[in-house]
């Protein structure tokens, strides 16, 4: 293994250890809620069963219809939120 | 070498944390979008489910009041002649 | 067209398209027969002429009168099963 993926493997491993991983993913979902992305996606949802129709439409059909929206609603200043908290756990977990 | 070392190390430290952003976003809107998706079907199957009870409720309070209509005409109307019919014979 | 009007319209539609209307007006007035509603609307319907007079009553006055009673003397069994049959029928034939 390479210096680098073992440093990776250690950071990932302090990440669930300390229980970050899991606080960066309830940031990130509070986030998602707090910006009106879940509103949007639920509003597309619908739009998307009235469209197809309620009988023809599955839990994977709407999955495949609404993720490409959904992926490209999210705003920046969230993703930038995350990276930020993310970076900052990095420069006091991660030692040379 | 100092230096070079701490620039490798912030280089590796950006493309990892861009690399962990990514892969914790994927999992949590992967996440959330089915949740929504699940939620939505539900919530639409519920809502029709008691429409369709409610509209059958009132389809059948409708049909009934149609009947009633019918039958209450109808039948006042026998009642009434069969009266005069009564009356008349009396009469005569 | 709210989506309960909707829904009216198009369980109508079916029932009728199939002929299960006409089949459950059929049923309603033989249970109205069979439960003794008729017997004792006929018997409301002369008290109320014996009262008013036979020559001050047209038939408009006379179901005025009786629709009433009329209406609430229909038993809740009577209208449970009606409201049962339309339900089997809807499951069994929906795609609404």
């Amino acid at each position: 293994m390479s210096k680098d993926s073992q440093m990776r493997a250690a950071i990932n491993q302090k990440l669930i250890e300390m229980g970050e991983r899991e606080r960066l993913k309830e940031l990130l979902r509070a986030k998602l809620i707090e910006c009106g992305w879940k509103d949007q996606l639920k509003a597309h949802c619908k739009d998307v069963i009235k469209e197809k129709g309620l009988e023809h439409v599955t839990v994977e059909d709407l999955v495949a219809e609404i993720t490409p929206k959904g992926r490209a609603l999210v705003p920046d200043s969230v993703k930038k939120e995350l990276l930020q908290r993310i970076r900052a756990f990095l420069a006091q977990h991660s030692t040379l | 070498e100092e230096a070079r070392r701490k620039e490798e190390h912030e280089l590796f430290l950006d493309q990892f944390g861009e690399s962990l952003c990514s892969e914790i976003s994927q999992e949590v809107l992967t996440e959330c979008i089915k949740d929504t998706a699940e939620l939505e079907i539900k919530q639409a199957l519920e809502e029709k489910a008691a429409c369709l009870a409610r509209s059958s409720e009132e389809v059948s309070h409708s049909l009934i009041e149609e009947t009633l209509q019918d039958e209450i005409s109808q039948l006042a109307q026998g009642v009434l002649e069969v009266e005069l019919r009564r009356i008349y014979k009396f009469l005569k």
